[in-house]
């Protein structure tokens, strides 16, 4: 592998890299030169997705150990797109203002860094080196306001949970290299398919399942994320919620199309039935939840549940893995709005509850007419962004003759809509304490104007998004 | 000149004008606006039905664009004998709710822009022919009524605006999973409503039926049929005035208009064998809620309840599956909108005054409000069928419709008449008769603002009332063509 | 074909299995804190000789060297900083023993059914790779591991950092 | 030499004490050497089976090239894991995990 | 020139629009439109039924209404000789009418509202006569009931009167319902509604002697009579007549003795060619007019109100013109009902004189002696009632002899009933005149005088035509009249004359005149209390008429108020569940009786969001925030995925 070579493969991930190292030394080296750092990181995010159509040629680099494929292309640009969001975010997140913003913007950018790396890993060793990369940075990142207890119990649950997810997923991969003798997914595959279905290998794919459905907060896996989410600092919550979710469900979908052929070992019923679980308990327990921050985490459990119907019927309908690409996108854009709504309050009233939404109509219109957007999107109401990624998901069920998992999905988007009104009747229906307005600091105004921008015109004109979503070849 | 999409978005770009420039003080400014770009698509109306011929049962004036093809979307508007009259209803009723609307002035902005949304959302389900967009504008209603009724309404909105939308959100969610089977279900997989009018009728009949169950759903929780219509006195009850009138008056059409557009045509087969189902929910509708309606207390929910047994007629007549049947169930369709709207109109006038719909505390105001009493005894006879004013033609086609395949039903149905005739009187001597209720001595009569919102339905009403043929030249053609498609027609 | 195990490596296998589940075992009930790291390192000795038994040295070398001496002694380090002297005497374990005890040995049951049943394709010598072979593939084959776990380990030494500082040295 | 199949009962001991560990200890660094055990014994199943099972030339040291790796990230992985720990011991006084639960319901 | 007929109805209903939008403008002058309006329709009828009674010709104009698909409904006008009879009588009592109303009327402030009901009124009369088939003929019988809500109920702010015009319109509700079922019945078996067509299409379909045919057109027959018995007040819908007196009189003499009334008789002359083909229909039509002719002479004889007295004695008459058409004496009908018309008309405006004069008292015990006082009225309604008693030469005399020629032929238990109801007619009359008029007046203070001219003015021309209109129809003329009608070939045989039937029914008359004069006469030989004592229960039963309204409100009003409170109760309960609340949460989940209590009372809907929310409290507990919980259940969850997946797999 000549360097040239090297830098073909991985030229966007050295350039994050470098920027990332740039930021902390920058931080080290002139510490009152703060203000400017999340801005450098911000630049080196968006050089690196600049650089990332020139690296799309599909090639396998590192014998085997990292693939680059429109799968890989997609899940960088959602990853990207969504860390730059979360600086954003960060900026104007009045707690982290002054504590250690150098450290927070280097590990957010490690993070993606590691993201990237995962998300084109096609080896088991590079798939759980990545997968450790980002969880440290995660759990790092969600205890980083360590004043507040709650920020760093949150990172001990998210810690001790993860650690023990990873070691038994590790475990899993062992006895998967010991059934087949390689570490390489595809070399996986022939193996698996020669060798047919075994105990072992049921093992195997449970253990392993047991890490990613930590990572993408999946019944029963996802007893963290409630708490986790709620004591993290905000944006690091709209980056779990979106990127490292996104990330898990790249190597998802990576271990199962690929490592896993359904010949040997059929797993779309168990799929089927955690998928339901998911989505039916996220929206259930959200129905009740009093602290915004909890709610969007039960709902973020529930989107994962959606995404999930895309996964399971993937190999059913050529519309399955585009439905669940195209709902991920378009959860990106609403989730991560949403939450920099909830900076926008939190960083006025200082509280979380719902109950302190009320009437934030009035204070402030343009916010709260944005925080209704993102719900009723999430609810799937067009001519918004989740309505085409709900309808698209309909229609592989429907295509898969899945007609039972459509009438739960309905049932469950019902359900959803429930509380998701529940915070827009606050907002709108309900008279506020109090009058004065509510300002917003700008670079929360950016974030808000992108993600509304890209709910909009996902809903609107869906059909860039679907082509590139359906360019997923279905057995990449 | 693509005159559906500028009728659609008129209301479109009247909100966003004043979504941008109008300070939300300035309620005068807003309510002309609003009243200006509510009133335009009274006259685009206008032209559309100038332009279209009615003879000509196929649609005209088609606009369509590829939206998206990955999914073999169309942009596809286009009217036909029964969306016309329908576009002419919503903008009649509009500008008269605008009307209506004029003393909001609380959030006066926000209700503007709700208010014009809505009317986005109702064009577009009536002009549109590609189910997929058919579906878009039939859930944009939703939230802006949700807020209309939320924000403005009465004591217990927030639960009967919550209620509002689940229901619908129920409903549609049956009728997307219907609508994506039949699109799953058609070899080359399409959304456009006249590719689909030939093919849908040869799939296979179990298909048909489960997939009419699951469009019915949808369609039924909006008409609204009986099991599925207790959201309807909460919402009216709670919605200020010109959102009633509204409500009823169009979203209700919503319902019907889809059986007519996608639940007859598109699944003949599977509407044939649930039409007795079909006729039986009808005259539950009929009569049971005339009954409820009997022992109503407040003068709106007795005006909801009367709303939906007339809804029943629309079934009890497309269940017959005559041409008769047919047109006698669109006319009530139109004839009910407008009666409907007037009624709630009434009432709300009255509410304006007295700040209470509680029947029992009217009494005699006929001496003091001479005007308004002799329009609610016009209203109220059109609405309990008197000959003479359209609710009669409506419910004698319906019914002369259903008789061939339904006689039973049809007997029982008539019971509903009777009681419809019975509260309706009651309701008019608790209001109007009797000797005057003394809190209501210095009561001013009807103005003039409300009255001219009134007169073009009064005149709508005697009008279709004394010469059908206004209406039926126009859907007669098409609802002919349609019976052709579903192809079986019973005797007369 | 190496020949079959002779007397003496069974002997000695056992011992270290002895050595390293026994401790395993104390790591998780003792009382103790303190006691319960001591054991956790004879744990790590045990299979370290496992490795040698494996003829994996420079592996056992490096698990020593990394465990024992880094990450024990963290621990060490760790545990002095937070237990209290009243601490030891609590009940370590909590009211979950019971099921714990029914999860982890169903678990291993059923795991040990799945593995001994598995199609394993043994080789019959076992000619393990010299260290100068894992030297060679570390930095070719495996450069990007290489270089990304050296990103991993910045990246938890960063936030270490940031997280155990006490805050009143403000630099 | 010593067959694979003891090395596998082994390590699926380890892991399962571990589990055990991590379900019952009371405070968090209980949990933080169980968490420990179940890496180990994944290592040192790596390392067996890459002995014992045939592989492609290419990947002669996979399983112990996965060990050396996994140890490294175990490690990193413990000090992250301690820093957190020392972060919580500074709020709230503890590390019993019986004690942490701020956030529920 | 054959649209003419059309304009007769469609002139009152201009008048009417006209009254209605510039009503306060118009003021007193609203009546002149109205009788302008009707006197000039009159004019034109006059010509119209000139033209066809001497030239035997029908005027038949129509247009196309509705269309659907090829079929179409056309409607209207078609005159023939029941028309024309129909028309002369309409136009004339009710023109008649109208002049007295302004004398009546004068002086009431909404004055010019009850002219414009009137010509309303007027105009769905008139429309009923001249439509040429069912739907308008539906349409205008309607719009006469609308009117006869609105009359009755004119004094709105009496609640009895309002009650007696929902009562009313209620009533004739039913029954214009089960006309409205017939029509749709007869148009899908007999293809149209059209009278020429249904002329040859019901013979033709009768002919084919389908039984399912035949019960279909006998059913719609009976259907439409119940329209008849609506609006005819026949038994068992009588109740409302009585009550419909709470309407000013010169409304009760229009409306509810005249015209209105007479159009259920009508209705079933109209559509004859459907009775006649089926005897089953025509038995009990004749049957129910028997009855209902009977049973309201046996109440008219205890009644005290002036006004209610004729009130039964119209529906005794119109009784006896359902029971003629129902033996088929198609003829006889028509007539008496044109000479009942009159005479009926003239007693309601006597009485009503009587009642303006004597300051609206109503009750005829107080009267007495007003002969004096009141000339005028006292001859013009000693000339009515010895009509209606049947006495010769007057027009009643001829008209009754008819029906009981053709009952005496055809049903004898018929012919001694109506016989008998004559006697009692008779009676009943005379009780009247003689408690009014002779005698000394009862209640001294109040001193009656006799009205205006322009009340009288109708009351002589109509004694007139009382007493000189049935000679037209007596054999001394040949039955002018009845040939007049065309009478078609389906009517029944013409009965040949009978003196036995003849000279009975005059020595019934005179009998009844004779026991009044016994018991009503100044000095009464037997005093009316001690007869009323020997009677006992049947004259308290008589008096309270059968306690009908009172069974009516046990079996049908009631129940129907328990029904629909019933229906609401469900509607919010079982369906609805609007009582929802979190409160019931927590007390639901205590006990299983308390999901069964949930269950019934909260509803279907708000019950299933209960028991998500109660799902969401429950799932909600398992983030019990402590870790070690939640890695226990995850583990717990791993192991259930993989058990599941192998005994699937396996």
């Amino acid at each position: 592998m000549s360097y040239a070579e090297y830098l073909a493969a991985i030229g966007p991930e050295i350039a994050l890299t470098i920027a990332a190292l740039l930021v902390m030394s920058i931080d080290a080296l002139w510490p009152r030169s703060v203000r400017a750092i999340p801005w450098i990181g911000i630049a080196g995010l968006l050089v690196t997705l600049a650089m990332l159509p020139m690296f799309r040629a599909e090639r396998v680099a590192f014998s085997g150990l990292l693939v680059i494929d429109p799968l890989a292309v997609l899940f960088k640009v959602i990853a990207l797109i969504s860390v730059i969001l979360v600086a954003l975010l960060s900026i104007s997140h009045r707690p982290l203002r002054g504590f250690h913003e150098g450290e927070y913007h280097t590990l957010l950018l490690f993070f993606a860094v590691g993201l990237m790396f995962l998300v084109g890993a096609a080896h088991l060793l590079m798939i759980y080196l990545a997968l450790e990369m980002v969880s440290l940075a995660a759990y790092l990142l969600t205890g980083h306001l360590k004043l507040d207890p709650r920020s760093s119990e949150a990172a001990l649950k998210y810690y001790l949970f993860g650690a023990l997810c990873s070691g038994l997923f590790l475990y899993g991969a062992s006895i998967l290299f010991g059934l087949t003798g390689t570490l390489h997914l595809d070399g996986i595959a022939e193996a698996v398919r020669a060798s047919g279905l075994s105990a072992a290998l049921l093992a195997a794919l449970v253990l392993m399942l047991i890490g990613l459905g930590f990572k993408i907060a999946m019944v029963p896996f996802h007893l963290w994320a409630p708490d986790a989410y709620e004591g993290a600092p905000t944006p690091i919550t709209a980056l779990l919620s979106v990127a490292s979710k996104a990330g898990g469900f790249a190597v998802l979908l990576r271990v199962l199309a690929v490592a896993f052929p359904l010949e040997a070992l059929d797993w779309q019923p168990m799929l089927w039935v955690l998928c339901v679980v998911t989505m039916s308990l996220g929206n259930v327990i959200a129905v009740r939840q009093g602290n915004i921050k909890r709610l969007l985490a039960y709902s973020s459990i529930a989107q994962a549940g959606y995404v999930l119907v895309g996964v399971v019927l993937m190999r059913q309908t050529p519309a399955g893995l585009p439905s669940a690409m195209i709902y991920l996108i378009a959860y990106l854009f609403m989730n991560i709005g949403a939450f920099a709504v909830v900076i926008v309050v939190s960083n006025a009233l200082g509280s979380d509850k719902i109950e302190d939404y009320r009437g934030l109509a009035r204070r402030a219109p343009l916010a709260s007419a944005s925080l209704a957007v993102f719900l009723v999107s999430l609810t799937g109401i067009p001519p918004l962004a989740g309505f085409i990624g709900k309808f698209y998901l309909f229609a592989a069920t429907i295509d898969a003759h899945a007609y039972w998992l459509a009438v739960i999905m309905g049932v469950n988007s019902v359900v959803a809509a429930f509380y998701y009104f529940r915070v827009v009747r606050a907002m709108y229906l309900d008279a506020g304490k109090s009058e004065e307005p509510i300002g917003t600091a700008r670079p929360l105004q950016v974030a808000v104007g992108v993600t509304l921008l890209g709910t909009f015109v996902i809903g609107v004109w869906p059909q860039p998004f679907l082509l590139f979503a359906a360019a997923l070849p279905l057995g990449f | 000149m693509p005159l559906l999409t500028i009728t659609t978005f008129t209301p479109l770009v009247g909100l966003l004008l004043i979504l941008l420039f109008v300070d939300g003080r300035r309620v005068n400014t807003v309510r002309w606006m609003g009243v200006i770009f509510s009133f335009l698509p009274l006259l685009l109306s206008a032209a559309i039905v100038a332009v279209h011929q009615p003879s000509n049962p196929d649609f005209q004036l088609v606009e369509r664009l590829s939206w998206i093809p990955a999914l073999g979307i169309e942009y596809h508007l286009g009217v036909d004998g029964i969306s016309v009259p329908m576009v002419v209803l919503t903008a009649l009723l509009s500008f008269v709710a605008a009307l209506g609307s004029w003393n909001i002035t609380d959030r006066a902005k926000e209700y503007w822009i709700f208010f014009l949304l809505l009317q986005v959302g109702m064009f577009g389900t009536f002009v549109s022919l590609d189910l997929f967009l058919f579906y878009v504008f039939w859930e944009i209603v939703l939230v802006p009524m949700y807020f209309l009724i939320g924000i403005w309404g009465g004591p217990r909105r927030e639960y009967s605006a919550i209620k509002f939308f689940l229901f619908t959100l129920v409903g549609s969610v049956a009728m997307l999973i219907g609508f994506l089977a039949i699109y799953f279900a058609v070899e080359p997989h399409t959304f456009s409503i006249p590719v689909l009018l030939g093919r849908t009728g040869s799939l296979p009949h179990t298909l048909q039926s489960v997939v009419f169950l699951a469009i019915f759903l949808g369609f039924a929780i909006k008409v609204p049929v009986v099991p599925f219509h207790t959201w309807l006195p909460d919402a009216h009850v709670e919605a200020p005035t010109p959102i009633s009138v509204i409500l009823a008056g169009v979203l209700l059409k919503m319902g019907t208009y889809g059986f007519f557009r996608i639940g007859f045509p598109l699944l003949p087969e599977g509407a044939r064998q649930w039409s007795f189902a079909f006729a039986v929910l009808g005259v539950i509708g009929i009569v049971y809620t005339a009954y409820v309606a009997m022992a109503q207390r407040d003068f709106k929910k007795l005006v909801a309840y009367s709303s939906v047994s007339h809804m029943g007629f629309v079934l009890l007549g497309m269940a017959g599956f005559t041409l008769v049947g047919f047109s006698g169930a669109y006319f009530m369709t139109v004839s009910h909108g407008v009666l409907s709207g007037a009624m709630f109109l009434c009432v709300g006038v009255l509410y304006d005054r007295t700040h209470t719909r509680d029947l029992d505390a009217f009494g005699g105001l006929m001496a003091r409000m001479p005007i308004y009493g002799g329009m609610l005894i016009l209203f109220s006879c059109g609405a309990l069928g008197l000959p003479g004013l359209s609710g009669f033609v409506a419910e004698f086609l319906s019914l002369l419709g259903a008789f061939g395949r339904h006689p039973w039903l049809v007997g029982i149905s008539v019971l509903g008449i009777v009681i419809t005739a019975a509260f309706m009187l009651l309701m008019m001597r608790r209001v109007l008769m009797g000797p005057l209720n003394e809190r209501w001595a210095n009561l001013s009569d009807i103005s003039a603002r409300e009255l001219w919102s009134l007169i073009p339905l009064a005149v709508a009403t005697i009008a279709l009332g004394v010469f059908p043929p206004l209406l039926m030249h126009i859907t007669d053609p098409t609802l002919a063509r349609m019976l052709g498609i579903i192809g079986f027609e019973v005797a007369p | 074909m190496t020949e079959p195990a002779s007397l003496l490596a069974w002997i000695a296998f056992v011992c270290l299995v002895a050595v390293t589940v026994g401790s395993a075992v104390l790591v998780v009930t003792l009382r103790n804190l303190f006691h319960a790291v001591l054991a956790l390192i004879a744990s790590l000795l045990g299979v370290a000789g496992l490795y040698l038994m494996l003829l994996a040295e420079f592996v056992a070398a490096i698990h020593v060297l990394i465990y024992v001496g880094a990450v024990a002694t963290l621990f060490l380090f760790v545990i002095m900083l937070t237990v209290r002297i009243d601490d030891a005497a609590l009940r370590q374990s909590n009211r979950q023993v019971i099921p714990a005890i029914a999860l982890c040995g169903a678990g291993l049951a059923l795991l040990l059914a799945a593995l001994l049943a598995a199609p394993w394709t043994p080789v019959e010598e076992i000619r393990p790779p010299g260290v100068q072979q894992i030297g060679h593939d570390m930095l070719t084959t495996y450069l990007l591991p290489f270089e990304v776990v050296s990103l991993l380990l910045l990246v938890a030494l960063v936030g270490a950092v940031t997280l155990a500082r006490r805050e009143d040295q403000r630099t | 030499m010593i067959p694979l199949a003891p090395f596998l009962v082994v390590s699926a001991a380890l892991v399962a004490i571990g589990v055990f560990g991590a379900l019952t200890r009371r405070s968090a660094l209980g949990i933080l050497m169980s968490i420990e055990l179940i890496i180990n014994a994944a290592a040192l199943n790596l390392v067996a089976f890459s002995q014992h099972i045939r592989t492609s030339d290419a990947e002669s040291t996979a399983g112990q090239m996965f060990a050396l790796f996994a140890m490294a990230i175990a490690a990193a992985a413990a000090a992250v894991g301690l820093s957190i720990v020392i972060c919580i011991y500074r709020n709230s006084k503890t590390v019993n995990v019986d004690k942490i639960d701020l956030m529920r319901w | 020139m054959d649209f003419l007929p059309a304009l007769i109805p469609v002139l009152p209903l201009l008048a009417f629009a006209v009254i209605i939008t510039n009503g306060r403008r118009l003021g007193w002058s609203a009546c002149l439109v109205a009788v302008g309006a009707s006197l000039t329709s009159a004019v034109l009828a006059a010509l119209v039924y000139s033209r066809v009674l001497l030239s035997h010709e029908t005027l038949a104009w129509s247009f196309e209404w509705v269309r659907w698909g090829e079929t179409a409904l056309r409607m209207g006008v078609r005159i023939d000789g029941l028309g024309a009879l129909m028309l002369f009588m309409v136009t004339v009592v009710g023109t008649l009418i109208e002049i007295y109303a302004i004398g009546y009327m004068a002086g009431d402030k909404t004055f010019s509202r009850f002219f414009a009901f009137v010509s309303l009124f007027m105009a769905g009369m008139l429309g009923l006569v001249v439509a040429d088939n069912l739907l308008l003929l539906f349409v205008s019988w309607e719009i006469m009931g609308l009117c006869s809500y609105f009359l009755i109920g004119f004094y709105f702010h009496r609640p009895s009167a309002a009650a007696a015009g929902i009562k009313a319109f209620i009533t004739t509700r039913i029954g214009d319902v089960g006309l409205l079922i017939g029509m749709i019945l007869l148009w899908w078996t007999a293809g149209t509604l059209r009278f020429d067509e249904l002329l040859l299409a019901v013979p033709a379909l009768a002919g084919l002697g389908d039984a399912h045919v035949d019960l279909m057109l006998t059913a719609a027959a009976l259907l439409i009579f119940v329209g008849t018995i609506g609006k005819s007040a026949q038994f068992p819908l009588h109740v409302w007549l009585p009550d419909a007196m709470e309407g000013p009189t010169p409304v009760s003499a229009l409306i509810h003795a005249a015209t209105m009334v007479a159009a259920g008789v009508f209705l079933v002359a109209r559509s004859f060619i459907l009775f006649a083909q089926f005897p089953a229909a025509l038995t009990v039509v004749a049957w129910v007019g028997g009855f209902t002719a009977l049973f309201a002479a046996l109440i008219a004889l205890t009644q005290n109100d002036i006004k209610r007295v004729l009130a039964y004695s119209t529906l005794s008459q119109l009784g006896y013109m359902v029971m003629a058409l129902g033996l088929g004496a198609y003829a006889a009908g028509m007539f008496h009902l044109i000479t009942h018309a009159f005479f009926k008309a003239l007693l309601f405006m006597g009485a009503g004189a009587v009642i303006h004069g004597f300051h609206h008292v109503q009750d005829m015990r107080r009267m007495g002696g007003l002969w004096g006082k009141m000339p005028w009225t006292a001859w013009t309604f000693l000339v009515a009632t010895l009509a209606i008693s049947g006495i010769p030469p007057l027009s009643g005399f001829w008209s009754k002899d008819e029906i009981l020629l053709g009952a005496f032929h055809e049903s004898p238990v018929l012919w001694v009933a109506g016989t008998f109801t004559a006697f009692l007619t008779a009676f009943y009359m005379f009780r009247l005149f003689f408690m009014t008029f002779t005698g000394r007046q009862r209640d001294g203070e109040i001193h009656a005088h006799e009205s205006p001219a322009v009340m009288i003015l109708p009351l002589v021309v109509l004694a007139v035509g009382a007493a000189l209109l049935g000679i037209p129809g007596s054999p001394w003329m040949g039955l002018w009249v009845q040939h007049s009608l065309d009478v078609p070939a389906y009517a029944l045989a013409h009965h040949h004359h009978s003196n036995l039937v003849m000279g009975l029914s005059i020595a019934v008359a005179v009998a009844g005149i004779a026991l009044a004069w016994l018991m009503y006469a100044p000095r009464p030989t037997i005093q009316p209390a001690r007869v009323a004592r020997a009677m006992g229960r049947l004259y308290t039963l008589s008096l309270n008429k059968f306690h009908i309204d009172e069974i009516y409100a046990a079996l049908i009003i009631n129940p129907t108020r328990a029904l629909a409170r019933g229906s609401f109760r469900f509607d919010l309960g079982l369906i609805d569940g609007a009582v929802n609340g979190m409160g019931w949460l927590q007390r639901a989940l205590a006990s299983l009786k308390g999901l069964f209590d949930k269950w019934v009372v909260d509803g279907i809907v708000n019950l299933l969001a209960t028991i998500v929310q109660a799902l969401s409290a429950v799932f909600g507990l398992i983030q019990t925030g402590r870790v070690h919980n939640y890695l226990l259940l995850a583990s717990l969850g791993a192991l259930v995925i993989a058990c599941l997946t192998w005994w699937n797999m396996g």
